[in-house]
């Protein structure tokens, strides 16, 4: 079975669905499971479509670097479209087109198809936060994100100018084997940065996430802040590692960038009192770590961090979401004592917690050992005592939260999570817990990870 | 003031830009664009899989793909895939909108331009020419300029025009919904049949005839067909929904 | 019984006590003084292996990762025995005090993990593993400290400690990077002497700084030991604080000294020159006792007094290891014994006295001695070795550290040291006299009772061994000789009673009975003379006038008033700093906030324009 | 000589966006950057003396020479993309009106 | 076995002498004050006939730690004075009489005193005891420091040996080597001995004799012995340490007599000091001189 029907089903699904409006969300939870499913089936290599081999015509990656994204996408897609089924009954169809997109985006190899697919991932975006029934907020999000992806289209476009083709990996060894200065590539580089910056939230552009996230519901918070984030971050990679050319002053700049993204990421946590903003000022400050690693060029363990991340993220936007619901609003004090009678809840969520800080015994712990240890033996001093300083500041403001969260005496909120909720919570936080001590299958399929970065099958 | 300083640095980041493009080496400047050396000149002499020598009009038969009009050619034959994400993208902007504005029952918007009869009944008339073009150019992009996009456009132009000559006209959206569903299936279906025969999804299947003729390049004029109906019933939809308001 | 095994024993039983716990409050908690008993024989028992001169390495059982790997060292073995021997100690409390716990089974379980966590950390040879099991105590210790009074405190230990195990893993991958594997000992090696040595040791001191709370990072030692439980807190002054012991050891002692001072001074005559590093982190470790000794007076609460009192220990041991020398370690050493010991005893009797009356308060409490006599004594001999009194432990390790100080000739320190071992006695006597003795107070006259046997068994013991440690020090002087020796240092000269140290001779065991004998004397003069009436506390010389209430008769609030009003202005300069430092974070983070989340576009925009201004900058 | 204009009309576009507040005019001014960056697009493909590349009779008798196809079909992608953000960026000002009555953004305060 | 008893004994026969010594010149000096103030002053044995006079009254006790309090003081000290060496070669246990274990046996002294005196319930005496602690803190460190120059000085921590160091030909006694160390000495020394200006911890008048408030018959008695011993431990150390010892035991008296009236004699014409004047005092000029002193004798060996 090939990898296109991935894309093709949902579509062929969204486009029917539009005609049987009552059962819209069934057809999208069917079609999730089955593409989890059919995941098993696929077989590795590249689809060319319609005929035309590599440079010329659009060709879909299948690697092991691909496999891993489409797996973690597409469970984290079914978990939330499982849960917000029955609420959010509209959007159904909405939801098929973002996961062809989604799909798309971790597939395409060609660069033009990217930016199509980002558009219909983005534009399916802008309308599901619609849902958040903030349209200032929605409004703001499709500008930037507009802006992001015309910038986007202007570097790419400048590329092509130059290298005249669009296939990754034709453009990749093309750059490679043209005997350019770095300066020539450097200002297409910088706008496709900037426009997958806009949507990966580092710090300068990422304005709107405040407010779609700060007050997004079941579907949103954990829509964008999980499963586009991993999305885009596996794309992000993607590119990073394989077509971009970073050196001296574009160097300078993107270090400056993420420098400033997760330091002023951790220090807006630290400052803000509502439980949403917290964790998105964390999130944003862990996307920049993604890139982080993935500049220094450890494939393997920065996509370890972005699936830690995403199921992290995705437990607990799930959880704040159904307790802001509840409760109102979202601050600190109405949190207040909130796992002392749902402990199943608290202790998913405390797992979790510890994991994204690093604690041992958690996935988390394991990957940041090893993220750290590959970057002190490949020289680099300095990111290293960014990351754990900032991971101190980290830890006090989610320890601050968690101690909130369980040490109350009296008047407790009451706050009442549905079983399917708790189900899969718990099964994250387990295996949260179960990968961060079992660490052989972690460990050696990140080391292997890392010699596939470059596109097996893109014929280079 | 804060105008002014926006004008300031957006002019001095506009020369700097052109400054460097001009003296970025790999950059070509406006108009030296060597075609040869990019990805299009397969494109341009159809040499993708194998070289058919050179193209005479009317003569050569079944190249690898069959429309005069190279650009229809790249956008629904080469890289049609592209084309299928952009449907999706207008399908979607569509269905994104009848969701924020449209309600249960609608109707319509109350101007303070009420037609007089003349002008109801001229636009009649003019709607049938309009529509006429529409689907002319829809069929004939494989060969001339234009194709299943501008046809599309022309088509819902027709809507529009009754829609602004005469206050109380709604088209059945009803019918649009149906045909824009039908024709976003029916492009698919055929990609999955290009994948069932012939191996790759969205592979031009049938033969492509003679270049230039009005049946030839396969499934080209068809795809197109079907994109210009689903283009021009999506912003249809799209008017209808701009054009009213909550109501019974 | 291999290191592993006994580890794994602690977790499981953990787990065993969480769920015993969970269906019976008391049982959860004596299983975990049946575990920490075992465990402690068990450490003990491997006692007599390390003696008969074969380190064990004892290789990874067989699922875990193969670089853990676990050494019996004497140094190892050394803290793994005291700190065992603490926990099982302070174990035999946890029956009585679970009930008021929020979490009761959640309280065994951790205070398990805790034990495990100080065993992985002593007894290995690799530094990953160590920082696995010292990341775990911070993690097991920072749940446990909620359950006492508020929760605040807990971030602020929290903060601290990961801040300093955060500091030993950059160590850690710095002798990584150089030596490629993660062993102890080798990476030590490695390391020392070179620059990367300095960085190391720089680090090293930091994280045992931060575990110690010694002068720069010491803000949250009062506040946590403070609102903890009590049992807890007897755990991490008697237990947990010798973990920043150790890593000094390592960092202190393992590694080159960096930098000699005497290029530094010119070429003094005579005074023996101490190298940089060794002379910043005694004089840190002076002010840490000054520090400690003044707030430690000023305190009003009993719990928060003994908080400071071991923060001003830990600059005592901090200032004696680095000196280093055979004085300095064998001091330290020792204190570290000394101290452990004293301090745990000393909190649980004012556990003791808290259970009974529900406050630590000394305004609120009085004469408690007539109701809790036994508790009074423990008290007693605790602070006596506490304020380095001759027939107690305490004595024997100050004497030693002077010795070391005074042959180094470092008089600012010395100052700061005889200003601590005076100042000790000051704040000692304090709960003593404010909360045994005086007059007994009205309200807590008929709740209060002794101490039941289970809660006095432990305390009888560790007085046991505190006067043992007084009287007979050679035995455990042997055990520090080897470890000294296991460490590249020359043991102490030890005769079988007495203890040359470099400008005199001590036999603690003559001291101890001419005390004896003067006591005696002094008892048979009492006896023989009249026997005198007994007389009611109210009944006092009180210039003629009548008093009935107690409260007025009783001396116990601010009770160095003349001292503290001294130094009143200035007293929490290191609270103010990091409070100073937190406000900057929040107001960094606020105006980031302010200025880029604004649901305005052209925020983005500007901020795309100067990138790519910058990066055309060039092109001009 | 196109290329300048295409720029020109980026940076209008951008001046537009930094500036404006008023929901319409920032639509407006997207679809300027847009239309800038189309004609950018189709600049890059433009060959001196070059005609459309659609193959008519008298193509082969006078060897003419084609501009680059692939920008333009490129474009033609990247228009109905514009034309789709612009119809949400228009139904979304439509909502934004219903709930704070006005299109200036300072007006609409923090929600 | 026999040796120790035999030690022991001398022990306890050093501490009798001690007692007997600094009372009888205590009363010679009450009446040297009485000279000083103009009047005749009591016999010379006015002090024996003091405390045998209390010791034989019945008397008042608060509880059992108020007397267990008193016999833990007095035994403590008479320990203490058991190792005093009475000249630079006579001494109960030869070797061990190390300088710290007098300062902190002295301690024992006196946390038995602040006990009893706490356990009494009357608060003038706690507050007494309060003060008694504070003084000693004021007064310890500096004198500490001085002793730090002259163990480093000498190399060896035992007062006969310090002695023995001051008699060999070339170098003279520490209070003259050691000029200013010596005066913190005396400052010092006035501090432990509670003479006038630093008598803030008795203080008859404020709180009625502090500490000593609740004591009555033989509690009184034995507390009166106990401070007689401990006067005599702390100026036979001063005599040690900064008089150069003594070879035979006639010397020791008068050396001991001198150093014991002069004091007296300063004292009586002296105020009394508040409590926190007391620690500033001390914590200004006597242990900024004792830090210079050390620095000039340890770093740059100006050693007169």
């Amino acid at each position: 079975m090939s990898a296109i029907l991935l894309i093709a089903v949902p579509l062929l699904a969204a486009f029917i669905s539009i005609l049987f409006k009552k059962y819209a969300h069934y057809i999208l939870v069917f079609v999730s499971f089955a593409s989890v499913f059919a995941l098993g089936y696929m077989d590795l290599g590249t689809i060319t479509v319609g005929g035309f081999n590599a440079p010329f015509g659009i060709v879909l990656i299948l690697d092991d670097y691909s496999l891993i994204a489409l797996y973690i996408v597409n469970t984290l897609f079914f978990l939330v479209a499982i849960l917000n089924c029955n609420e959010f009954k509209k959007v159904g169809s909405i939801m098929l087109v973002a996961l062809a997109g989604l799909n798309g985006l971790l597939l395409t190899g060609d660069l033009f198809n990217l930016f199509v697919f980002l558009e219909v991932a983005g534009i399916a975006a802008y309308l599901i936060t619609t849902t958040n029934k903030k349209p200032l907020a929605s409004f703001n999000y499709l500008i930037q994100g507009t802006v992001g992806s015309s910038l986007y289209l202007l570097g790419l476009i400048l590329l092509y100018a130059m290298f005249g083709t669009l296939n990754m990996a034709d453009m990749a060894s093309s750059i490679a084997n043209s005997g350019y200065g770095a300066g020539v590539t450097a200002f297409p580089f910088l706008l496709m940065f900037i426009g997958f910056g806009v949507e990966a939230k580092l710090l300068p552009f990422n304005s709107w996430t405040k407010g779609i996230l700060a007050n997004s519901n079941r579907l949103t918070g954990p829509m964008i802040a999980s499963v586009y984030a991993a999305a885009i971050g596996f794309v992000f990679g993607r590119l990073l590692t394989n077509v971009f050319v970073i050196e001296d002053t574009f160097l300078i700049i993107v270090t400056i960038i993420l420098i400033f993204s997760v330091v002023a990421g951790e220090a807006m946590a630290y400052a803000s009192t509502k439980v949403r903003e917290i964790l998105l000022y964390s999130s944003v400050a862990q996307a920049a770590l993604v890139v982080v690693v993935f500049m220094s060029g450890f494939t393997g363990w920065a996509v370890y961090l972005i699936i830690g991340n995403a199921a992290a993220k995705l437990v607990l936007f799930l959880i704040t979401n159904t307790a802001t619901k509840q409760l109102g609003n979202d601050d600190v004090e109405t949190f207040k004592g909130l796992f002392v009678n749902n402990k199943v809840i608290g202790l998913a969520f405390t797992a979790v917690t510890l994991s994204v800080i690093g604690l041992p015994m958690f996935l988390g712990f394991v990957t940041k050992m090893n993220i750290l240890e590959n970057m002190f033996v490949s020289g680099d001093y300095i990111w290293p005592a960014i990351i754990l300083i900032t991971s101190v500041v980290e830890g006090i403001y989610f320890i601050r939260l968690l101690l909130n969260l369980w040490y109350k005496e009296n008047d407790l909120p009451e706050v009442k999570f549905e079983f399917v909720l708790k189900y899969v919570v718990v099964i994250i936080a387990v295996l949260i817990m179960v990968f961060g001590v079992y660490t052989e299958p972690v460990q050696d399929s990140a080391d292997n990870l890392v010699a596939y970065s470059y596109i097996e099958g893109g014929n280079l | 003031m804060k105008n002014f300083l926006a004008f300031i640095t957006v002019l001095v980041l506009g020369y700097m830009i052109v400054v460097s493009l001009d003296n970025n080496e790999a950059f070509p400047a406006y108009g030296e664009a060597d075609v040869s050396s990019r990805v299009s000149q397969a494109f341009i002499d159809r040499s993708v899989t194998e070289d058919p020598g050179d193209i005479i009009f009317g003569q050569a038969t079944n190249l690898e793909s069959g429309p005069a009009n190279i650009v229809t050619a790249i956008v629904a034959d080469y890289r049609s895939f592209d084309t299928l994400g952009e449907v999706t993208v207008l399908f979607v902007s569509s269905l994104g909108v009848a969701l924020l504005l449209g309600g249960k029952k609608q109707k319509r918007l109350e101007l303070n331009f009420h037609p007089n009869f003349m002008l109801r009944v001229g636009s009649r008339a003019l709607f049938g020419i309009i529509l006429m073009t529409g689907v002319y150019i829809a069929i004939h992009g494989h060969l001339t300029p234009g194709g299943g996009f501008p046809g599309g456009a022309m088509i819902a132009s027709s809507m529009l025009l009754l829609y602004l000559a005469d206050d109380e006209f709604r088209a059945k959206i009803k019918g649009f919904k149906m045909l824009e569903s039908f024709a976003g299936t029916a492009y698919v279906l055929i990609g999955l049949t290009g994948l069932l025969l012939g191996g790759y999804f969205l592979e031009n299947l049938l033969d492509n005839g003679v270049i230039g003729d009005l049946f030839s390049a396969g499934i080209i004029p068809i795809v197109y067909v079907l994109i210009g109906l689903k283009v021009g019933s999506e912003i249809s939809g799209i008017i209808d929904n701009f054009l009213t308001e909550e109501g019974v | 019984m291999t290191v592993e095994l006994l580890i794994l024993v602690a977790l499981a039983s953990g787990i065993l006590a969480y769920f015993v716990g969970r269906l019976n409050k008391v049982l959860g908690a004596v299983v975990t003084i049946v575990a920490s008993m075992f465990i402690f024989i068990m450490i003990g028992y491997m006692m007599q292996d390390i003696n008969a001169g074969t380190t064990f390495n004892y290789n990874a059982v067989e699922y875990m990762p193969d670089f853990v790997t676990f050494m019996v060292t004497y140094l190892g073995l050394f803290f793994a025995i005291l700190v065992t021997f603490i926990f099982a100690m302070v174990s035999f409390f946890n029956p009585f005090f679970v009930e008021k716990y929020k979490y009761p089974a959640l309280y065994s379980m951790l205070y398990l993990f805790s034990l495990a966590g100080v065993l992985g950390v002593f007894l290995t040879d690799n530094f990953m593993v160590l920082f696995f099991f010292f990341e775990f105590i911070v993690w097991s210790g920072l749940f446990l400290i909620p359950l006492g009074k508020n929760n605040k405190a807990a971030i602020s230990y929290y903060a601290f400690s990961t801040a300093g195990s955060f500091a030993l893993l950059y160590a850690i991958f710095i002798m990584f990077a150089q030596t490629g594997s993660y062993n102890l000992h080798l990476g030590l090696a490695t390391v020392s002497g070179t620059t990367e040595g300095t960085y190391v040791l720089a680090l090293l001191a930091f994280a045992a700084f931060a575990k110690l709370g010694a002068f720069p990072l010491n803000v949250w030692l009062p506040r946590a030991l403070g609102k903890a439980p009590d049992a807890i807190t007897a755990v991490f002054s008697g237990g947990l604080e010798k973990l920043g012991a150790f890593v000094a050891v390592l960092a202190l002692v393992k590694l080159a000294p960096i930098g000699d001072i005497a290029g530094t001074l010119g070429g003094l005559t005579e005074a023996t020159f101490l190298f940089a590093s060794q002379y910043i982190v005694a004089t840190l470790g002076a002010m840490t006792i000054v520090f400690g000794t003044l707030m430690a007076i000023r305190q009003d609460d009993a719990k928060k007094l003994l908080a400071y009192s071991s923060m001003s220990n830990g600059g005592y041991i901090l200032v004696a290891l680095s000196l280093g020398g055979t004085l300095g370690l064998s001091g330290g050493l020792y204190h570290i014994v000394a101290h452990a010991l004293a301090s745990a005893a000393a909190f649980l009797a004012i556990g003791a006295v808290s259970r009974v009356t529900g406050t630590t308060k000394m305004s609120e409490l009085g004469g408690m001695i007539h109701k809790m006599p036994v508790t009074y004594m423990v008290y007693l001999i605790a602070i006596i070795s506490m304020a380095g009194i001759p027939p107690m432990g305490g004595f024997i390790s100050k004497w030693l550290i002077f010795q070391a100080v005074i042959d180094n000739g470092l008089i600012l320190i010395a100052v700061a040291v005889f200003f601590g071992s005076i100042g000790s006695f000051l704040y000692v006597f304090r709960p003593l006299a404010a909360l045994f003795l005086g007059q007994e107070l009205p309200q807590h006259r008929d709740k209060a009772k002794e101490a039941p046997f289970f809660m006095l068994l432990p305390m009888l013991i560790l007085s046991g061994l505190i006067v043992f440690t007084g009287v007979m020090p050679n035995i455990f002087l042997d055990f520090i000789n080897d470890v000294i020796a296991e460490l590249g240092g020359t043991g102490l000269l030890l005769g079988d009673y007495t203890i040359t140290g470099v400008n005199g001779v001590l036999q603690p065991t003559l001291i101890a009975s001419v005390f004896g004998v003067g006591v005696l004397i002094a008892f048979i003069i009492f006896i023989l003379l009249k026997k005198s009436k007994k007389v009611g506390l109210m009944d006092t010389y009180t210039a003629g006038n009548f008093i009935y209430t107690e409260e007025l008769m009783h001396y116990s609030l601010d009770f160095y008033a003349p001292l503290e009003r001294l130094y009143e202005k200035h007293i929490n300069i290191t609270k103010d700093f990091y409070k100073k430092l937190e406000n900057k974070v929040v107001d960094f983070g606020r105006m980031i906030k302010y200025f880029f989340f604004t649901n305005k576009p052209e925020i983005t925009v500007f901020w795309i324009i100067v990138l790519i201004g910058f990066l055309l900058w060039g092109e001009l | 000589m196109l290329q300048y204009a295409a720029i020109a009309m980026l940076m209008l576009g951008l001046y537009g966006l930094l500036t404006q507040r008023n929901i319409i005019k920032i639509i407006v001014s997207i679809n300027i950057l847009e239309i800038g960056l189309n004609l950018f697009i189709v600049s890059v493909g433009y060959v001196e003396g070059g005609i459309a590349p659609i193959l008519t009779s008298d193509f082969n008798n006078n060897g003419l020479v084609f501009v680059d196809p692939l920008p333009s079909a490129l474009v033609l992608t990247a228009i109905v993309i514009g034309v789709g953000t612009t119809a949400l960026g228009l139904a979304l000002a439509k909502n934004i009106y219903q709930k704070y009555g006005t299109f200036e953004i300072d007006e609409m305060g923090e929600e | 076995m026999i040796d120790i008893l035999l030690m022991i004994l001398t022990g306890i026969g050093v501490a009798l002498f001690g007692f007997v010594l600094q009372t009888s010149i205590a009363g010679v000096n009450r009446k040297v004050v009485a000279r000083v103030q103009k009047r005749y002053g009591p016999k010379w044995y006015q002090e024996f006939l003091d405390i045998f006079k209390l010791l034989s009254k019945r008397s008042v006790t608060h509880g059992w730690i108020f007397d267990f309090g008193v016999i833990m003081a007095l035994g403590g000290i008479i320990g203490t004075a058991m190792f005093m060496p009475l000249t630079s070669s006579f001494m109960a246990f030869d070797g061990y009489d190390n300088f710290f274990i007098f300062v902190y046996l002295i301690a024992v002294g006196m946390l038995g005193m602040a006990m009893s005196a706490s356990g009494s319930g009357n608060p003038l005496a706690s507050i007494g005891v309060m003060r008694a602690l504070t003084t000693m803190l004021a007064y310890e460190v500096p004198f500490m420091i001085v002793v730090l120059t002259i163990i480093k000085i000498t190399g060896t921590s035992s007062l006969s040996e310090i002695g023995l160091f001051q008699q060999v030909a070339g170098n003279s006694w520490f209070f003259i080597a050691l000029p200013i160390g010596g005066i913190v000495a005396v400052m010092a020394l006035m501090g432990m001995l509670g003479k006038k200006p630093f008598e803030t911890y008795i203080a008859p008048a404020e709180i009625a004799s502090g500490p000593m408030v609740e004591y009555g018959g033989k509690q009184l008695g034995m507390l009166f012995i106990m401070h007689e011993i401990t006067v005599f431990i702390e100026v036979s150390l001063f005599v040690h340490l900064f008089l150069g010892g003594a070879e035979n035991i006639v010397l020791f008296i008068v050396k001991y007599f001198v150093v014991y009236t002069a004091l007296n004699i300063i004292s009586s014409v002296y105020g009394r000091f508040k409590i926190d004047q007391v620690v500033l005092f001390f914590y200004k000029w006597p242990l900024i001189m004792a830090i210079t002193q050390a620095f000039i004798a340890i770093y740059l060996g100006w050693v007169i």
